[in-house]
């Protein structure tokens, strides 16, 4: 008896708990004090912080240093914004860093983050071109307007996305123009091409076949390396079979520099060396040494202020210990990326009657677009209708003594009207 | 019909012959014992009429059907099911369910029956089930189903050996020493046991054994395996009183004993296959 | 560190727990309390992921705002109280755990609490009048339907649309018959549970934890849906994994490649979107030649030769019972009809899927429904990646043990340089992008991933149904007798080649379900870096910290997997290491995984059936 | 089944013989291959024999090898910025600073071996007195040894400048090696501490699962303390210079030659030898073989399983060390991933060859090594493709032999 | 004061209780015969002493000192030596290598020298095949190997399980000689496992019956060997 009255009396005990999640939602009043939240708009209290997001590969499998390297280089801007500026009518700027991994699942779930996030205005990012594909269709419904410093895949900016925006260089652009370059300037006869079988990577690479072929120059088979591996002799030694005249890598600096090492090891002293803006570099010039001597690469970008170049690397370097150069090629990107965020920001945001700063999202999306004539730590900043902001002109240097030297280009290869689809 | 006629079959490992030229023959619903010293070649004997091994020469004639270089499954199928020297059962299932894997062959529902559970599995499954229980009581473990079957005791685990192999419905049993480690009053159960599924079942005993006593008692045939060769065959009587028996298996007293260092060369090739370290 | 793993060993060691329990239980016994404390601890388990329900569905990670508090605030008249983790824990951003975490921490809680809950269950509650049974299970469905009509009333915006809209429905409607099919099944299953009284507190358990599961994702924002959604597809993986490695012992590092293969096909049979480097008009005709290959073909087949069977046309011989499964579809082969006849039958199908498609075409539904919907993908993704790993398997019968992992991983590496290198197929590194969710194109966001998540929940479901049932059948027996000892178990009559085929095979299109969400959740689109080697590592560990073949582990091992690296977000960089630690601290601590499910007891109901079966 | 491999033998010969018909690359490219295959080979076998140690005695991957070896080259990396430092910015004189000490070391220490091993085999004298006599007469011995030691350096660096050069490079880069070996020796022992020998008799698929955990933690911990960026080893000046040398072949051409492959090479084979002979020859060597056999009557032996097993883990580790500083001097940069992808290569090679079986490692290695140099050209695919040559390979192997190329074929089964 | 003794000895395999309090003990010098059937629970009892399957229960005193606890490796250092049954000779080594190994604890060169001497002088034949790997040996020289590998060892107590195991009755009979030749000659004390136990008593002082991991009868050899229900039982009936 005693046991089927204490067994009766927990089950009605669960029975009234069981009822409670309707009625507990219904007792007491709330205790909110964020200001109304209304559509399409951010409205951020006193005191509170304006959120931009970031997001990069930080530990993953993949080059988690150029993760860090753009995250830094965003923090640095948007430290110094806040130090100069004292933030935006009085509301400082936060910077919202998450990993990635370079993992286009994990993306997904760091834009969700993002999106949920009602302070967040912007992202920085992302890193990878995969993962940012996945990221800007959950942008693009958010209304969160994202500029990536590192995303160079062509068909990005291609898919019409509105919020998509990038500082960093389609890589059609300079695919097309070093084609030309080296098939007119190099009078190259025969032309290797070399890439990591990343999207960046293999993208441009077979822009730049695709061209010279289109420009008289035999192609050789574009060939991929491994990137987790370190051993490219073989590769190599097949090529040089072929006595080249050039070998384009498109890639990163690391498999560059062991590139132009393993090259000297297989006899291929004479061949030139060309690869992009990956590669252009300190880093590469450090891991690589004298080997890198005579290399050429490409920078997409008008002609950079020396001056604002050499002050952010000092900023970087006093900040984080280490010259910006020996993570990865995208800091000025990344800075500029969260720089040109910060003005449209300071464009679109104004005061209401509370004190609350209001940021219309689409606002913010339309500014980010009309972004023209920043002077950024990468050159001038203009951004077009499909959100290209980085320079559709391209530089070329050679390394000579250790440095980059630039090299003069034709104007008549830039041609940058037909490069746009 | 003989249930079991193996026509001289040998088995060799390596340059070792552990079977060599042996022939037998049970007849129908017999109780036959394999006996000789260890390693004699007894359990390779099994090994090659329950399929695991493939003898190089010779037939395997089940119920009149060649079973010869059938697999065990197949073999299994057919109706010869058997127990292990070395316990083996299932680690990580259930007693209950070790009866079940036993009744494998002689289940129809396949995959596509297992997901949709059509009434003719879902009657099969409980028919299954019912004979599981039945094989469960038949040898004593009822109460013991839903333990792992590798938490039973030593005696327990035979006897859900043996009730496995009767799960499969087999026509003839082999039993690999069944009553090793039991004492004189278990051994005595278990010849009983032995009896009564003869009887009760009409199955066809085949046993090797090391216990005389028990051999004796409850075998209708015993043949003697010697270094891999059949040295006598025949009624339990006849068997005691071979001269080459009592030599062979339980050592003859009488013989001179040679000193250690003088051990001629002629060492007769032992017969046991070397242990794969895998 | 150095002597972490030895501490704890000689911890456990040292600790005599039979003893203190012993002592503990005298002492309880001696001041009776030890009945009341069971009870108490017995009911404490059963509600447990009622209470972590309670405090997750009030509490909120970040200002109330939009989304599913707005319109529960202003519907209901008066302003919620919610519990504003922030505050309650005076969190600060900054602070390791954020609010968001922590109310993932107890979304997931509360499902390991159900799974618990459920296990938790005794049987034999007949002691409970009628009328109470009745009424409580009665009570839970009415709740739970009540709080579900609710959320449909509220607004079309908020409620889930079901994905498949060729139907020209709104997603109201669609709701609305999911809620009478949702009650119906409830109303059913109450009156059956009811039949059985000791079954009872099972009954009530899995009604009011699958009444919290279901109604949990609503209050969850677009994140805590998308990490819930991808636990939900790793633990479908996983559910495949534990067939091959779990039941069947057969051990797959190469795994992932099934998991690729159900995502590409996804992305094979997807709209055609102009934009995307890879044709997919060429892949939408490749796509109708993988339908017409795998699910047209074969249904005709062998759904000619039934009919030519049942006619009484073909050899009708008994066939043995057993036999393998191959060799019982044989005599469906068998009995074909004549060549031409069959000819002429796959003709006549092939024309009607063609005429089908023209028609749609022609009426411009084709543009919308493109033939990829979901339910066809789901099914060609199933067969294809079935068919995967019947191919695998063939060449690997032989192998055992560490060799078959390293061929597996050799495998896997291959799908995975394949992705990457057949550029023109798959994409390459680029990846196949912006493929369609199952959802209608104007679906807020936050609808849409509660829609996937539902659906992905509703596989899970279906799949742990279709495992269970496997585990306890003729096969699944097989399976684990063959993981136990494969030579005895050949010996006992399974034949290990059919064993291990089924095994590969099944457990694959489980993967290629998983794979085939995969995609479908992640409109951006697939990529090559998703299905690594490191995806077959992680959904091994997967299997082995829940507990090798336990359904539940997985449950566990996904949350664990993927939810818990989610989980660590606010560690930043170190949530790989905290990660990494945790796995082996997992393996040190709990060798034999999270929760190991012991076998089903049959043995009572083996009982019954056969004292019944003797009455008879 | 062998008429399929014989298929597949013919059609793989009819593709190579129709690619060079078709694309004849010269002997010397051949050779080339040949050579960059043989050297990215020893280094395989290196790493794999880690692998196949441990698991010919636990029957256990350990996951985490690559990653040991990943640490031993970052520990390879510090060991030669302190020589570099020492040296004041040069490799050279650095090394020339650390032979004065250690070249001296080894000679006085060679100079005492010989004493002792004597005192053992006179059994008349007590041992106390032998160790009086020993301690006596040890450090005088000891400092004759530094004497000479020293004076052949003295000598050398006059009379043979390049002799001496050659000299303190070798010895700078074998302390430089053994830094890394030692290295990965203690991070092998914690490991085994840690996270395998709580799990001794758990199920097998555990400590793999454990092993995963450890190798993600001891990335993400190299990750933290070494940073992201990548670092090159300095090369010697000796091993640096470009031009290599060249060995002429006649008609067929001048084959050139990278020191630091023939440097690896040799390194590598002489560690072979000398695990071949430690397993083959000494006491602790035969007691793992038993131990691999036979745990339980290893231990009847006396034979402390534990220590053994601990030992094995050091020895795989040792030369997992040694594998990682040598990929360093052949010019790859360390980075926290560094380990994992020569980690699957290895023990991919250690599976080819037959698992537990320790020539089995060694030719796997060197045979993986080779396909993967060879494979494209002559099967006259894409780069792209080499990983999936490599792994068909494996696959195709091992379904045809599928215990591996040296590995026993499992006989009868056991009942 | 005897030189093994075992008091009230249980121990467990996983949840199988194989011995349930096995208390016996073998003085300095003698040779102590276990005999039982199969599964009996007597290569238990030897493995229980080695601290391969250490006891849950009860203690195994060596002389003056409690070895219950220690590990295998140091229950042989302690001088107590077990050759396995089935022999379990290392296969892959060579014969040389596996004496080599019988003396793994020992450090004096000389001394293990002089002791191969003897085992070659024991067994010519092992001498004959010092080189070839111990996998390729007879039955028959394997357990020459094996009882030479445990002489290696310098045994203060000499536990051997089935040597006759697998032989022919000639070899049984020199092996049963070797036996009875180190027990007078070189005063080795011997616990001797066998289930031949005609052949086991006539070599033995003392005996111990064990049945389902009990002692039922302990007694001197002779009386044993006399019992009539003893020779039903385990000697052959007749």
């Amino acid at each position: 008896m005693h046991r089927k009255g204490l067994s009766l009396i927990v089950l009605l005990v669960v029975t009234l708990l069981a009822v409670t999640p309707v009625l507990a939602a219904h007792t007491a009043p709330g205790t909110s004090t964020q200001p109304q939240q209304e559509e399409g708009v951010v409205v951020i209290a006193p005191g509170e912080s304006i959120q931009i997001g970031l997001a990069a590969s930080l530990s993953g499998d993949v080059i988690p240093e150029a993760g860090q390297d753009i995250r830094n280089a965003a923090q640095l801007a948007v430290d110094q914004f806040n130090e100069e500026m004292g933030g935006i009518e009085g509301f400082p700027v936060e910077l919202l860093v998450e990993d990635d991994q370079c993992i286009p699942e994990q993306a997904g779930n760091v834009a969700n983050l993002f999106v949920t996030e009602p302070r967040l205005v912007a992202v920085v990012g992302h890193m990878c071109s995969g993962a940012t594909a996945v990221a800007a269709e959950i942008y693009e419904e958010a209304r969160i307007p994202m500029v990536s410093a590192s995303a160079t895949n062509g068909q990005l900016t291609a898919a019409g996305f509105t919020v998509f925006n990038r500082t960093v260089s389609n890589d059609d652009v300079q695919g097309l123009v070093v084609g030309r370059y080296i098939a007119a300037v190099l009078e190259a006869e025969t032309l290797a091409v070399l890439h990591d079988n990343s999207d960046y990577g293999r993208g441009l690479a077979e822009t730049v076949a695709a061209i010279a072929a289109e420009e008289g120059v035999n192609v050789l088979e574009p060939q991929a390396i491994d990137p987790a591996e370190q051993d490219y002799r073989a590769v190599l030694t097949v090529i040089a079979g072929e006595a080249p005249d050039v070998l384009y890598f498109g890639g990163y600096q690391n498999e560059a520099a062991l590139i132009v090492d393993q090259m000297r090891e297989v006899g291929m002293e004479d061949t030139i060396f060309f690869s992009a803006d990956g590669v252009l570099i300190q880093q590469f010039l450090d891991l690589a040494g004298d080997a890198a001597e005579g290399s050429h690469l490409s920078l997409p970008a008008a002609e950079v202020d020396e001056e604002v170049n050499e002050t952010f690397d000092a900023a970087y370097e006093e900040a984080f210990g280490l010259a910006p150069d020996e993570l990865g090629p995208f800091h000025a990107q990344s800075a500029d990326a969260a720089a040109v965020i910060i003005q449209a920001l300071m464009e679109v945001a104004t005061l209401d009657d509370a004190g609350n700063l209001v940021i219309d999202r689409e606002e913010l999306i339309t500014a980010i677009r009309a972004t023209e004539g920043y002077e950024g730590v990468s050159g001038t900043i203009t951004c077009n209708e499909i959100g290209e902001c980085s320079a559709a002109r391209v530089q070329v240097f050679i390394v000579e003594d250790g440095e980059f030297v630039q090299l003069e280009v034709p104007e008549e290869l830039q041609m940058v009207g037909d490069s746009m689809e | 019909m003989n249930a079991l006629d193996v026509q001289s079959i040998t088995k060799v490992f390596g340059g070792l012959v552990a079977v060599s030229e042996a022939s037998m023959a049970i007849p129908d619903r017999a109780i036959a014992s394999l006996i000789g010293p260890n390693g004699a070649g007894k359990t390779t004997f099994f090994n090659c009429v329950s399929g695991f091994y493939k003898p190089e020469r010779g037939k395997i004639i089940a119920y009149g059907r060649n079973i010869q270089g059938l697999r065990t499954d197949q073999i299994m199928a057919l109706g010869i099911a058997r127990t292990y020297q070395n316990i083996h059962l299932f680690s990580g299932m259930t007693v209950l369910e070790n009866i079940l894997a036993g009744m494998h062959s002689r289940r129809a529902m396949g995959p596509l029956g297992a997901l949709a559970r059509h009434r003719s599995n879902r009657d099969e499954a409980r028919n299954v089930l019912a004979n599981a229980y039945h094989w469960l009581e038949y040898v004593g473990l009822a109460g013991q189903g839903d333990q792992f079957a590798t938490n039973l005791s030593y005696g327990s685990q035979r006897r859900l050996e043996i009730a496995r192999a009767l799960a499969s419905e087999p026509r003839i049993l082999l039993l690999d020493e069944p009553t090793a480690g039991m004492n004189p009053q278990e051994k005595q159960t278990m010849i009983d046991f032995i009896r009564r599924l003869r009887d009760e079942l009409g199955l066809t005993i085949f046993l090797i054994e090391h216990d005389m006593g028990l051999v004796m008692n409850v075998s209708d045939q015993i043949t003697v395996l010697d270094y891999g060769r059949v040295i006598a065959e025949g009624t339990p009587t006849e068997v005691k009183n071979n001269p080459r028996v009592i030599e062979a298996y339980l050592g003859s007293q009488a013989e001179q004993e040679p000193h250690a260092a003088e051990i001629p060369d002629d060492l007769p090739q032992d017969e046991q296959p070397q242990k794969e370290t895998v | 560190m150095l002597t972490l793993g030895g501490a704890a060993q000689k911890a456990a060691e040292r600790a005599d727990f039979a003893r203190w329990r012993q002592t503990s239980a005298n002492l309880l016994k001696q001041l009776k309390l030890d009945y009341p404390l069971a009870e108490l601890r017995h009911w404490t388990v059963l509600l447990l992921p009622l209470f972590l329900f309670l405090l997750f569905w009030s509490s909120v990670s970040q200002p109330v705002s939009g989304g599913i508090f707005d319109t529960l605030g202003t519907e209901s008249g008066a302003e919620l109280h919610l519990v504003d983790l922030n505050s309650t824990f005076n969190l600060t951003s900054s602070s390791l755990v954020n609010a968001r975490s922590l109310q993932l921490i107890l979304a997931f809680s509360m499902v390991i609490a159900g799974i618990f809950a459920v296990q938790g269950t005794r049987q034999n509650f007949s002691r409970y009048p009628y009328v109470l049974r009745v009424g409580l299970i009665y009570l839970f469905i009415l709740i739970w339907l009540g709080v579900a009509a609710w959320r449909v009333t509220l607004s079309d915006e908020q409620f889930i649309a079901p994905s498949i809209d060729f139907l020209g429905w709104e997603s109201q409607e669609w709701s609305i018959v999911a809620l009478i099919c949702i009650a119906l099944g409830m109303f059913f299953y109450g009156l059956l549970s009811n039949r059985n009284p000791r079954n009872f507190e099972f009954s009530l358990v899995l009604i009011m934890v699958s009444g919290l599961v279901m109604l949990a994702p609503l209050n969850m924002d677009q994140y805590q849906t998308n990490v819930s959604t991808l636990v939900a597809v790793w633990i479908m993986f996983g559910l495949g994994m534990n067939i091959v490695v779990g039941y069947a012992g057969l051990l797959d590092l190469g795994y992932v490649a099934f998991l690729a293969i159900g995502a590409y096909t996804y992305a094979f049979l997807s709209p055609i979107n102009t934009q995307a480097k890879l044709n997919r008009t060429e892949l939408n005709d490749l796509g109708w030649a993988i339908y017409i290959g795998l699910v047209v073909v074969p249904l005709v087949v062998f759904g000619a030769s039934l009919a030519w069977h049942r006619l009484g046309r073909g050899n009708t011989s008994n066939r043995p019972a057993a036999t393998s499964a191959l060799k019982r579809l044989a005599p469906l082969w068998k009995n074909q009809p004549p060549l031409l006849v069959t000819l002429a039958l796959i003709g006549v199908a092939v024309g009607a899927t063609f005429l089908v498609r023209a028609v749609l075409e022609a009426s411009g539904q084709l543009e919308v429904w493109q033939f990829s919907p979901f339910l066809v993908s789901l099914f060609v993704a199933m067969f294809a990646a079935a068919f995967a790993g019947f191919v695998l398997g063939v060449p690997v019968l032989r192998l055992r043990g560490d060799y078959l992992a390293i061929v597996t991983l050799g495998f896997g590496e291959i799908i995975s340089l394949s992705l990457r290198n057949l550029s023109n197929i798959t994409g390459g590194p680029s990846g196949a992008v912006r493929l369609p969710q199952p959802v209608a194109d104007d679906t807020p966001a936050l609808t849409a991933s509660l829609a996937v998540l539902y659906l992905n929940v509703v596989f899970i479901l279906l799949i742990i149904l279709l495992a269970n049932r496997l585990r306890n059948s003729r096969i699944g027996l097989a399976w684990l007798a063959m993981r136990s000892d494969e030579d005895i178990a050949q010996s006992m009559g399974i034949n290990l080649v059919n064993a291990k085929l089924l095994a590969f095979s099944i457990g694959a299109g489980f993967a290629g379900v998983a794979g085939m969400l995969l995609a479908a959740n992640q409109p951006g689109g697939i990529f090559p870096e998703s299905f690594t080697l490191q995806q077959s590592i992680n959904v091994l560990a997967l299997v082995i910290i829940g507990g090798m073949g336990s359904i539940p582990g997985v449950i566990i091992g996904a949350i664990v997997l993927v939810g818990l690296p989610e989980i660590l977000r606010p560690v930043q960089e170190y949530r790989i290491m905290a990660f990494g630690l945790l796995l082996v601290v997992t393996m040190v601590v709990r060798p034999s995984g999270l929760l190991p499910t012991p076998p089903p007891a049959l043995e009572a109901e083996a009982q019954n059936l056969y004292q019944s079966r003797r009455e008879e | 089944m062998s008429a399929v491999g014989t298929l597949l033998v013919l059609a793989f010969a009819e593709r190579v013989d129709y690619v060079t018909q078709t694309n004849p690359a010269t002997f010397i490219t051949w050779a080339q291959l040949f050579s960059i295959g043989l050297v990215l080979g020893g280094v395989y076998a290196l790493i794999a024999l880690g692998y196949t140690l441990v698991y010919g005695i636990l029957f256990m991957i350990n996951f985490a090898h690559g990653e040991v070896m990943m640490l031993g080259a970052y520990c390879g990396y510090f060991a030669m910025q302190f020589v570099i430092m020492d040296g004041q910015h040069s490799f050279e004189d650095g090394a020339a600073l650390i032979s004065t000490i250690i070249l001296p070391l080894i000679v006085g220490v060679v100079f005492l071996a010989p004493r002792r091993a004597a005192a053992t085999n006179q059994p008349n004298e007590s041992l106390q007195r032998s160790t009086i006599r020993n301690f006596v007469i040890m450090p005088g011995r000891f400092l004759i040894g530094l004497l000479i030691g020293y004076s052949i350096l003295v000598a050398l660096s006059n009379g043979a400048p390049h002799m001496y050069l050659i000299v303190v490079t070798t010895l700078g880069v074998l302390f430089v090696v053994v830094c890394g070996m030692l290295f990965s020796m203690l991070v092998a022992f914690l490991l085994e501490r840690t996270a395998y020998r709580p799990l001794r008799k758990a199920p097998r698929l555990v400590p793999l699962i454990s092993a995963i955990g450890a190798s993600i933690f001891l990335q993400q911990v190299a990750l933290r303390i070494f940073g992201p960026g990548r670092k090159a080893y300095e090369q010697p000046q000796l091993l640096d210079t470009p031009p290599n040398f060249f060995i002429n072949l006649g008609t067929l051409g001048v084959l050139p030659v990278n020191k630091v492959g023939v440097f690896i090479v040799i390194l590598s084979i002489l560690l072979m030898i000398m695990l071949y002979i430690i397993v083959q020859r000494t006491k602790i060597g035969t007691a793992m073989r038993a131990v691999a056999e036979d745990k339980d009557t290893a231990a009847l032996m006396g034979i402390n399983v534990d220590r053994v097993i601990v030992f094995t883990f050091l020895l795989g580790a040792a030369l997992a060390g040694a594998a990682g500083v040598m990929l360093g001097l052949r010019g790859d940069d360390l980075n926290a991933r560094f380990g994992f992808t020569p980690g699957l290569k290895a023990f991919t090679a250690a599976v080819l060859g037959g698992i537990g079986n320790i020539p089995g490692a060694m030719f796997g290695g060197f045979f993986l090594g080779i396909v993967e140099s060879l494979g494209p050209q002559m099967l006259g695919l894409n780069n792209d493709w080499k990983n999936a040559i490599a792994f068909s390979l494996l696959v195709i192997v091992i379904i045809f032999r599928p215990t591996g190329i040296l590995g026993e074929l499992t006989g009868a089964k056991k009942v | 004061m005897s030189l093994l003794e075992l008091r009230n000895v249980h121990t467990f395999y996983g949840k199988i209780h194989a011995l349930k309090g096995i208390s016996l003990r073998v003085e300095e010098g003698e040779v102590v015969t276990l005999i039982g059937s199969n599964g009996a629970g007597k290569s238990t009892t030897l493995k229980t002493i080695s601290g391969i399957t250490p006891a849950a229960e009860g203690n195994i005193i060596l002389g003056k000192q409690e070895i219950t606890q220690l590990k295998p490796d140091q229950i042989v250092g302690l001088g107590v030596i077990q050759s396995p049954e089935g022999r379990r000779i290392f296969g892959r080594l060579t014969v040389r290598e596996n004496l080599e190994m019988g003396a793994f604890t020992r450090d004096d060169k000389a001394g293990i020298a002089q002791d191969l001497e003897y085992v070659f002088g024991l067994f010519p034949r092992l001498k004959e095949r010092e080189n070839q790997h111990g996998g390729t040996l007879s039955g028959g020289e394997q357990q020459m190997l094996a009882m030479g590998r445990a002489l290696m060892a310098k045994p203060r107590i000499l536990l051997l399980d089935e040597p006759s195991m697998g032989l022919a009755p000639l070899l049984v009979k020199s092996i049963f000689e070797i036996i009875k030749y180190l027990n007078e000659e070189r005063h080795t004390t011997i616990l001797l496992v066998e289930q031949n136990a005609n052949v086991a008593l006539q070599v033995a002082q003392r005996g111990y019956v064990l049945q389902s991991g009990h002692i039922i009868i302990a007694d001197d050899a002779e009386v044993l060997a006399a019992d009539p229900s003893i020779r039903e039982a385990y000697l052959g009936g007749h």
